[in-house]
């Protein structure tokens, strides 16, 4: 029995999911998934200079407990499936940052005959993030841009997540 | 290391580390708030040399095609057609895959005028790739022609002077190393 | 069955199956996107067979594609660690093949961003290495360290991590104003915070424990499965390019080549491979007081056509990167494109002895072997 | 309904005694039949007590049942030692097989 | 709180007694559960994180709510609204049961830990035997989960994780000994009471035994907590998430709010052992205030311990599971036995207790104290990138 | 308590008796039934705890927390492990098995029966009333160092024994 | 010890089997016969005098024109800190060479990566199997001639640029 | 004194009270679309490899069996020593000392027993072993050709 998408629209409602946006949005919780060179600027983004926990995001090992995935490096077609399996094993609600050119679109390794070109071709991908490898501060921005898309969305109202890319 | 020699070891070395750990308490924490929290923007940190996303500047593009030819990703491309009559070079399209860009810097390295340059501008999250595309030219516009007697136009004139700044910063074989402050001298 | 009578006590005499269990390819130990089918039996492992290829990006068939210039910026992926050695490797197998002569200080400043790029890389080694063991708070100091570095990098080429500093024939941009006095004022900061390090981390009895005898890797072994650079020299073999076979103007600088001591345990255990790391990152700001001090006057980079068209031939260019002897191999047929590029990295060496190593180990060590390697997933890949 | 006296204890400890017993008759698996023997010495444990408290108003019952709790762990302890040796030879425990414990 | 319950039974009549009591004693227990356990440990998973980005010279959560207070609360709400996964392979049963008896066995702790002189649940005749009792039902809760995930990761850390709490109730167990010893009573309340509010006369300076004993119980109140250095259940860095490794959303969460928990259980433990618990000196007459100050100072005692875990765990590695036995069973269990003997031996040869002793001790743990502060303004004179601030090398 | 402040019908002690003892033989037909051998094992505790509640209302304390430190603590942790580290354990197909379930109940039954009718039917000295609750703990320390001196150091070295007998028999195993 | 005094040495032991000491302009190499490169490196290995102890490169590339794929083995010995280079033609239709795993094991994984991604076939090897590209990859990349797959598993391998531009890439 | 205890169920009862209402208040709050991939089990992004109930290694094992044995003697010391401070001062203290000291030099020989006998040794060889040594150089002969 739950009242998700199945409450009329109030103003009760609508303030109640405010709440429920703010509490995820404050503690967003990505899963360690770094694949090449980005990965080391989402390791500093963690770090001291530019500290992702001002604002309740903490690395998780496992996609259990996580609800961002930041797709950071060169998403190869071997990994590709598995980041697949890793993305679906994620409880609801989730979300994908793709960080990098080579997440986005595959970047300078379109040429590569072994890199899947671009994250967003194996799973629904809400914000990308520019850069080779975009600075933490970029990387920090883009989460940022994912919190404000995550207060937009809907629960107990009737209505469309519109993060159901899915 | 017998029995006790393990015990006080383990002691003396667990001790010295939380010493270590304990003095952090008094230092000033190392974050930089980005990016509410800052006294200036972090751009404004950064150093001149920074590949942030790249910027045309069309009033000074001649229209070469040299970056197009340098980038080796073909991430930039360039429509430019010779005007019949005025023999006038027109630029139509200039765009830029900056979600596909690696910033390496190598087209605006060959850039005669320094019309296309990185800025230390990176803040560039979105939520569609078709909006990482940059679209220079809205309207076909005519590409810059140097002058022998060197620019006069004064609403060229500055942004000319910030495009050969840029390209001058590129070390070529004859540029001097004199450039650098020898070692001995303080810097400002 | 021997082997599980020696090592677990009632392994198989007991019935005890063995639990096959997948580390990685998404783990958050290894050091980027590497898998080991780990075959344990309770804690101990039986069998820890690698299984790479996650990060396989083919550069080297890239590398026939985009030409000599346009390479450079991948060179910066193969080992994004510390970019500015591979730049280098690639600079030199260019400038061999075309017979160019870098400037001197040209050569000053690639061995300045060089050594740069070497202490980023071992910084993240020993972090990650303490990060793995359990101590979460090396690796941020280590990051923040890092990015000191970072900051002087990205002043001298405007990158953090992909440089694309280096050109063939040169570097790119000379030194900025002040940056003698900046890489000076970074030094006498970082070498306290090495000895801090030290105190917090390296003789830290559980730390030893943990690391001391563990996954010794004899003289022969490292020589035979052809480990490179600390990992070798741990090992006792006191082998560096930059010595042995002075490439650019190494000669000119004064530096030791640590080697394993045993100082905690065996020569060659995980413990050495560590303090290696450490050492060097004293010897490699030696090194930059030195370079800063005797920087030349003149030119940075020499003439190169446009479109660069080496003289057919075959090269090996070989530099010591933060993770060894890294050879490439590198074919030219006289075109505007390289015919063939052939990269050996340190931790592809690395990564192969893991398993010889790994039997009888228990799983808790397996992570502190990967790390003792300071493996990098892109250089096993490519 | 009688305020609670001694016979209830003895009957509640006599029911947990049948219900161990009948663990040891009809269970297949030796852990199975070890628990039910833990049951019977928890029901002998209660006894001890009962009895002690309103009979003799003392307490050496408990002195008794802690000896009893002690009996039991190390009764369990050795019998699973056994079981398990048995289980990784034959792999199985059965006490209808408990022949092959002579071999 | 009986006597309290006496009272409000004598003045209501006609409402039977029993009724009264069972609507005081849950009334109390609500208090304690909602009112102080829930929050406690919230509040310490916030502060954990501050300190970890103290020490790692990073400023940690303060964005949400005044400094980031709020955040163990965000947590909390967003967990709560995390899916609920199920796998397919688990032990359904048992899955959904292991938090329910992991967080019962914690919370049922908190029956015999005081707060203050007058403010105890219950003051059980065998408290100290039943708190450590009571945690073999976290045991039990962790087996389950380890088992009926059906994860290789779980069952690892389960077991590890079951070994290494139950190996460590014996030197536990050992190193209460000795205070038993000296108060002759295994009551909370009664072996507070055998202490005094001045340092010297807390246990801990007891003896050179006696403090031996309180590392020890520190330690492996840590062990049995699977706190850092020997947290190898949820060692990250080889078993993904141990044996909450399938766990999702709020099932995982209430793991985690054990082991918040947990520390402040071993901080009031310490305290009530070792520290004196919640003595302070009879400055007033007023029975409220000298409440609330056995209160104030009890908490912070026990949370001094609690801060110390946190440090604790910022600095060290973790120990590989044949260390952690052979430190269990070599090292500390023999050394438990020492202090058990020499404690007895102790009493038998002065049985008041020689104060010259207790202040040498004093005077020697201060010594310490000293070192340590020296040691701290040495690395503060060495290394200080504070000096080097924000870009240093931008300039 | 005092029974006096309350009706007869059932005074809050005795509420307490039934329902601990409801507990206990709850977990123990659990034990009895439960297919699985880790649901009997966890059904074995419950009823663990059942018999410490027992002893509480016997005012036996210590050995309550005895049995809940030793029992729940001790042997059923070691049950588990024994279930856990040995999968299939439970689930051997042999055709003989010892007996019957329906031949086990009616022994029980009859077991049952005749005892209780023992049980009843005898006249015990009841007249004493339970002793006031004391300090049990003290009261059995004394014991134990006074009376029961012997058996309480021929306890250690029978612990002794199992230890040095159990650890031996495991190794047996290992080492063939 | 210098290239020619080595070759002369094989020469002697192995005959024909060893080609003559040949430039490839920056270094020079001796050519090897791909069924007798075991041997060859076998003695390499352990004869005293040169005792190569190390392979610290083996690559390989392919050259369609000459129908041939040629692996290239760089030897140093850290004992008498001398190093050789030795190459080995093996015929492109099907490239065949003895496996040297036996001699260093190094050798292992750097002709698995060969086998990988240029299809080379080293007689002997202990486990030849593909080790960067998945098992189920079809073709051998660094050959001149591979073709890129469409598709791998339903991902597609191609991206059409953003730019959209018209008869371009 | 009973009073006392009957807290102790109400705790035990209020500790899964809390879990109930959690999980309760969530169930009502929280999306739930079970799809068959998400209850795949995670093993690092891999497909699983058999099942993980298998028989563990027993070392674990008998590390709990000696845990018993010492759990039971703690159970045993705790009343002795409880009373320990009365007999001192009831001057038998010496009397009392020696039994503790007998009982625990008994144990004691048993810990003796299984340290010697290196039970407590989690694994016989982790650290200190001979360290693994390259393969031999095998000379080439009897080819065995791969078959493509
Ligand atoms: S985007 Fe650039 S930095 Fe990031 S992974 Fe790809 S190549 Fe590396
Ligand atoms: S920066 Fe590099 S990748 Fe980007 S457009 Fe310029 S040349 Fe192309
Ligand atoms: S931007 Fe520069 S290089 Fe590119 S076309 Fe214009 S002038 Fe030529």
């Amino acid at each position: 029995m739950s009242l998700i998408n199945s409450v009329p629209e109030m103003v009760l409602t609508t303030k109640v999911d405010q709440l429920l946006n703010w509490t995820r949005k404050s503690s967003l919780w990505y899963m360690l998934f770094g694949l090449a060179c980005c990965a080391i600027e989402m390791m500093q983004t963690g770090g001291p200079r530019s500290d992702l926990d001002r604002f309740g995001m903490a690395p998780r090992a496992t996609p259990r407990v996580s609800d961002l995935m930041i797709v950071a490096g060169t998403l190869t077609l071997k990994m590709a499936l598995r980041t697949k399996v890793l993305y679906e094993q994620m409880p609801d609600p989730k979300y994908v940052l793709s960080m990098g050119s080579c997440a986005n679109c595959g970047g300078l390794f379109q040429l590569a005959y072994s890199v899947c070109d671009g994250v967003d071709k194996i799973i629904p991908v809400d914000v990308y993030v520019p850069g080779c490898p975009p600075r933490p501060e970029a990387l920090t921005e883009g989460l940022l841009l994912l919190q404000q898309k995550m207060m937009q969305e809907r629960w107990l109202v009737k209505a469309e997540r519109p993060a159901d890319a899915a | 290391m017998g029995y006790v020699g393990n015990i006080m070891s383990t002691m003396t070395t667990i001790f010295e580390g939380m010493a270590v750990t304990f003095s952090h308490f008094f230092r000033t924490p190392y974050t930089i708030q980005y990016p509410d929290r800052m006294p200036v923007r972090i751009q404004d940190t950064l150093p001149y040399r920074y590949r942030g996303f790249l910027e045309v500047d069309l009033e000074i593009c001649t229209g070469c095609l040299a970056c197009e030819r340098a980038c080796p990703i073909d991430c930039i491309y360039i429509e430019a057609r010779k005007d019949k009559e005025t023999k006038q070079m027109i630029l139509e399209r200039f765009d830029i895959d900056l979600a596909k860009c690696m910033y390496c810097g190598l087209c605006s390295e060959p850039c005669p005028t320094g019309s296309i340059h990185h800025t230390r501008e990176f803040e560039g999250a979105d939520f569609s790739l078709e909006s990482m595309v940059r679209r220079y030219v809205k309207v076909p516009v005519p590409a810059y022609k140097p002058k022998k007697a060197g620019e006069d136009d004064p609403a060229i004139v500055p942004i000319l002077e910030r495009g050969m700044r840029y390209v001058n910063e590129f070390a070529t074989a004859d540029s001097p190393g004199s450039k650098v402050v020898t070692p001995e001298e303080v810097d400002a | 069955m021997s082997v599980e009578v020696e090592f677990a006590e009632g392994g198989e005499a007991f019935g005890t199956e063995e639990m096959t269990l997948n580390m990685g390819p998404q783990h958050p130990s290894t050091h980027g996107v590497l898998r080991f089918i780990v075959k344990a039996d309770g804690e101990v492992m039986r069998a820890a067979v690698p299984d790479i290829g996650y990060l396989h990006r083919s550069l080297e068939k890239i590398a026939e594609k985009v030409g000599w210039h346009g390479f450079m910026p991948y060179t910066d992926r193969v080992d994004y660690v510390a970019a500015m050695t591979t730049n280098q490797a690639w600079a030199m197998a260019g400038e061999a093949l075309g017979g160019i002569v870098v400037p001197r200080r040209g050569e000053y400043c690639r061995i300045i961003a060089c050594e740069l790029g070497r202490i980023c890389s071992h910084l993240l080694a020993v972090g990650a290495m303490g990060m793995d063991i359990g101590a979460i708070t090396p690796f941020t100091h280590a990051i923040r360290e890092r990015e000191l570095i970072n900051d002087l990098l990205e002043e001298l080429c405007g990158s953090r991590l992909t440089f694309n500093y280096m050109r063939i024939g040169g570097v790119a941009w000379d030194l900025p104003p002040g940056y003698a006095t900046k890489v000076r004022r970074f030094l006498d900061h970082f070498e306290p915070i090495v000895d801090e390090f030290d105190d917090l981390l390296s003789h830290n009895k559980i730390y030893v424990e943990r690391l001391a005898n563990v996954a010794v890797v004899t003289r022969e072994m490292a020589i035979a499965y052809n480990l490179v650079g600390p990992n070798l020299r741990a090992s006792g073999v006191p082998y560096d390019l930059r010595k042995n076979r002075p490439y650019s103007v190494y000669s000119d600088f004064e530096f030791d080549v640590p080697v394993g001591q045993g100082f905690h345990g065996t020569v060659g255990d995980c413990w050495d491979r560590y303090a290696v790391r450490i050492e060097e990152m004293r010897q490699s700001a030696r090194i930059l007081r030195q370079a800063v001090e005797g920087l030349p006057e003149g030119p940075v980079i020499a003439k190169v056509p446009r479109n660069f068209k080496p003289a057919a031939g075959e090269f090996h260019s070989r530099v010591e990167t933060a993770r060894g002897d890294q050879s490439w191999y590198v074919v030219s047929d006289g075109s505007e494109y390289p015919y063939r590029v052939h990269i050996r990295t340190g931790s592809f060496s690395a990564m192969s002895i893991v398993d010889a190593l790994a039997r009888g180990l228990m799983i808790a060590d397996l992570i502190a072997v990967i790390a003792s390697f300071d493996i990098v997933a892109p250089e096993v890949d490519r | 309904m009688a305020p609670v006296g001694l016979q209830h204890y003895l009957l509640v400890s006599l029911a947990l005694f049948c219900l161990g017993l009948f663990c040891v008759l009809t269970r297949r698996n030796a852990i199975g039949v070890l628990m039910g023997i833990e049951l019977i010495l928890n029901a002998a444990a209660i006894n001890y007590v009962a009895v002690s408290r309103y009979g003799a108003g003392s307490f050496d019952g408990d002195v008794y049942a802690i000896f009893i709790i002690m009996l039991a762990a190390a009764e369990s302890a050795i019998g699973l030692a056994v079981v398990l040796g048995i289980y990784r030879r034959i792999r199985g425990v059965d006490v209808s097989r408990m022949t092959s414990l002579q071999g | 709180m009986q006597a309290f319950l006496d009272s409000i039974a004598a003045g209501m009549e006609g409402v039977p007694h029993w009724l009264v009591y069972a609507v005081g004693m849950i009334a109390f227990g609500a208090i304690v559960v909602f009112g102080f356990i829930l929050p406690v440990a919230g509040v310490t998973s916030w502060v954990e994180r501050r300190v970890w980005a103290r020490i790692q010279s990073r400023i940690g959560p303060n964005r949400v709510g005044p400094g980031g207070f709020l955040q163990w609360l965000a947590d909390g709400l967003k967990n709560l609204l995390k899916e609920d996964v199920i796998p397919d392979a688990v032990d359904q049963p048992l899955f959904r049961l292991a938090p329910y008896v992991v967080v019962a066995g914690f919370v049922g702790a908190f029956v015999a830990l005081p707060f203050a002189g007058s403010l105890i649940i219950a003051d059980l005749n065998i408290g100290i035997l039943y708190v450590t009792a009571v945690t073999s039902l976290v045991v039990v809760g962790i087996l389950m989960a380890g088992w009926s995930s059906n994860n290789k990761w779980s069952m690892l850390g389960g077991i590890r994780s079951a070994t290494q709490i139950i190996c460590y109730e014996i030197p536990v167990g050992l190193s209460i000994f000795p205070v038993v010893l000296l108060s002759g009573t295994l009551s909370m309340q009664g072996i507070i009471a055998s202490q005094g509010w001045a340092p010297q006369q807390w246990h801990m300076f007891h003896s050179p035994f006696l403090f031996a004993a309180f590392l020890m119980f520190f330690v492996g109140a840590l062990a049995e907590g699977n706190r850092t250095p020997f947290d190898l259940p949820e060692a990250e860095s080889e078993l993904v998430a141990g044996f909450a490794t399938e766990y999702s959303g709020m099932r995982s969460l209430l793991f985690f709010l054990a082991e918040w928990g947990n520390l402040y259980v071993i901080g009031a433990l310490v305290t009530t052992l070792f520290m004196g618990g919640w003595q302070v000196p009879a400055f007033t007459g007023n029975t409220l205030v000298l409440t609330a100050a056995q209160f104030g100072t009890f908490f912070l005692k026990a949370y001094l311990w609690v801060f110390v875990a946190m440090w604790i765990r910022a600095t060290l590695p973790r120990v590989r599971i044949d260390q952690l036995m052979s430190l269990c069973w070599k090292y500390m269990v023999p050394i438990g036995l020492v202090n058990l003997l020499g404690t007895a031996v102790m009493m038998v040869l002065v049985p008041e207790g020689s104060d010259v002793v207790r202040w040498v001790m004093l005077a020697l743990a201060l010594f310490v104290l000293l070192k340590f502060g020296l040691r701290v303004r040495y690395h503060l004179r060495r290394a200080n990138y504070g000096r080097m601030g924000l870009g240093a090398a931008r300039a | 308590m005092d029974a006096a402040a309350t009706t007869p019908a059932l005074t809050p002690a005795d509420a307490i008796f039934y329902l601990v003892a409801a507990v206990s033989l709850f977990g123990a037909l659990g034990v009895a039934l439960s297919k699985h051998i880790i649901y009997s094992a966890l059904a074995l505790m419950v009823s663990l705890m059942g018999v410490a509640g027992m002893f509480l209302t016997l005012s036996a304390d210590f050995v309550a927390g005895v049995q809940l430190l030793i029992y729940v603590g001790g042997v059923l942790v070691l049950t588990l492990f024994a279930v856990m580290l040995t999968q299939g354990i439970q689930d051997v197909a042999v055709s003989n098995r010892a007996v019957g379930r329906l031949a086990g109940a009616a022994i029980t039954a009859a077991v049952f029966l005749v005892m209780a009718r023992a049980v009843t039917s005898a006249t015990w000295a009841t007249a004493k009333e339970p002793l006031p609750p004391v300090y049990s703990t003290n009261a059995v320390g004394d014991l134990l160092l006074g009376k029961y001196v012997l058996p309480f150091e021929v306890a250690s070295i029978v612990l002794l024994a199992v230890l040095v007998g159990a650890v031996v028999l495991t190794r047996k195993e290992t080492a063939e | 010890m210098d290239i020619q005094a080595i070759h002369k040495l094989l020469h002697d032991r192995f005959g024909a089997a060893v080609g003559p000491v040949s430039s490839a302009r920056l270094f020079e190499f001796i050519e090897v016969a791909p069924d007798r490169i075991d041997e060859v490196c076998y003695h390499l290995a352990t004869e005293p005098a040169l005792l190569f102890d190390s392979l610290s490169n083996l690559s390989g590339c392919d050259y369609p024109l000459r129908g041939k794929i040629q692996m290239v083995y760089d030897l140093y010995s850290y004992t008498h800190d001398h190093s050789l280079v030795l190459k080995v033609d093996a015929d492109r239709a099907n490239p065949r060479v003895a496996t040297v795993e036996r001699v260093w094991p190094a050798a292992n994984w750097h002709e698995r990566e060969a086998y990988d991604l240029l299809g080379v076939v080293f007689t002997g090897h202990s486990d030849l199997r593909r080790i960067l590209l998945p098992d189920d990859w079809v073709g051998h990349p660094l050959r001149k001639d591979y073709v890129e797959a469409p598709d791998y598993h339903g991902i597609s391998t191609i991206r059409e640029s953003v730019l959209n531009i018209p008869g371009r890439n | 004194m009973q009073f006392d205890y009957v807290n102790i169920p109400i705790f035990l009862g209020l500790g899964a009270f809390l879990c109930a209402l959690m999980m309760g208040l969530g169930a009502l709050l929280r999306p739930a679309n079970p799809e068959r991939a998400k209850m795949t089990t995670y093993e690092c992004g891999e497909v699983v490899e058999g099942n993980s109930w298998i028989n563990f290694n027993i070392r674990f094992y008998v590390v709990a069996l000696v845990f018993v044995i010492f759990d039971v003697e703690v159970a045993f010391v705790y009343p002795v020593v409880a009373v320990f401070k009365q007999w001192v001062a009831d001057g038998r203290g010496l009397f009392a000392l020696t039994e503790i000291a007998l009982f625990i030099a008994i144990l004691v020989c048993g810990l003796v027993y299984v340290w010697r006998k290196g039970d407590l040794q989690w694994v016989k060889r982790v650290a200190n072993g001979p360290a693994p040594v390259a393969p031999p150089r095998t000379a080439p002969g009897g080819r065995v050709y791969v078959a493509d």
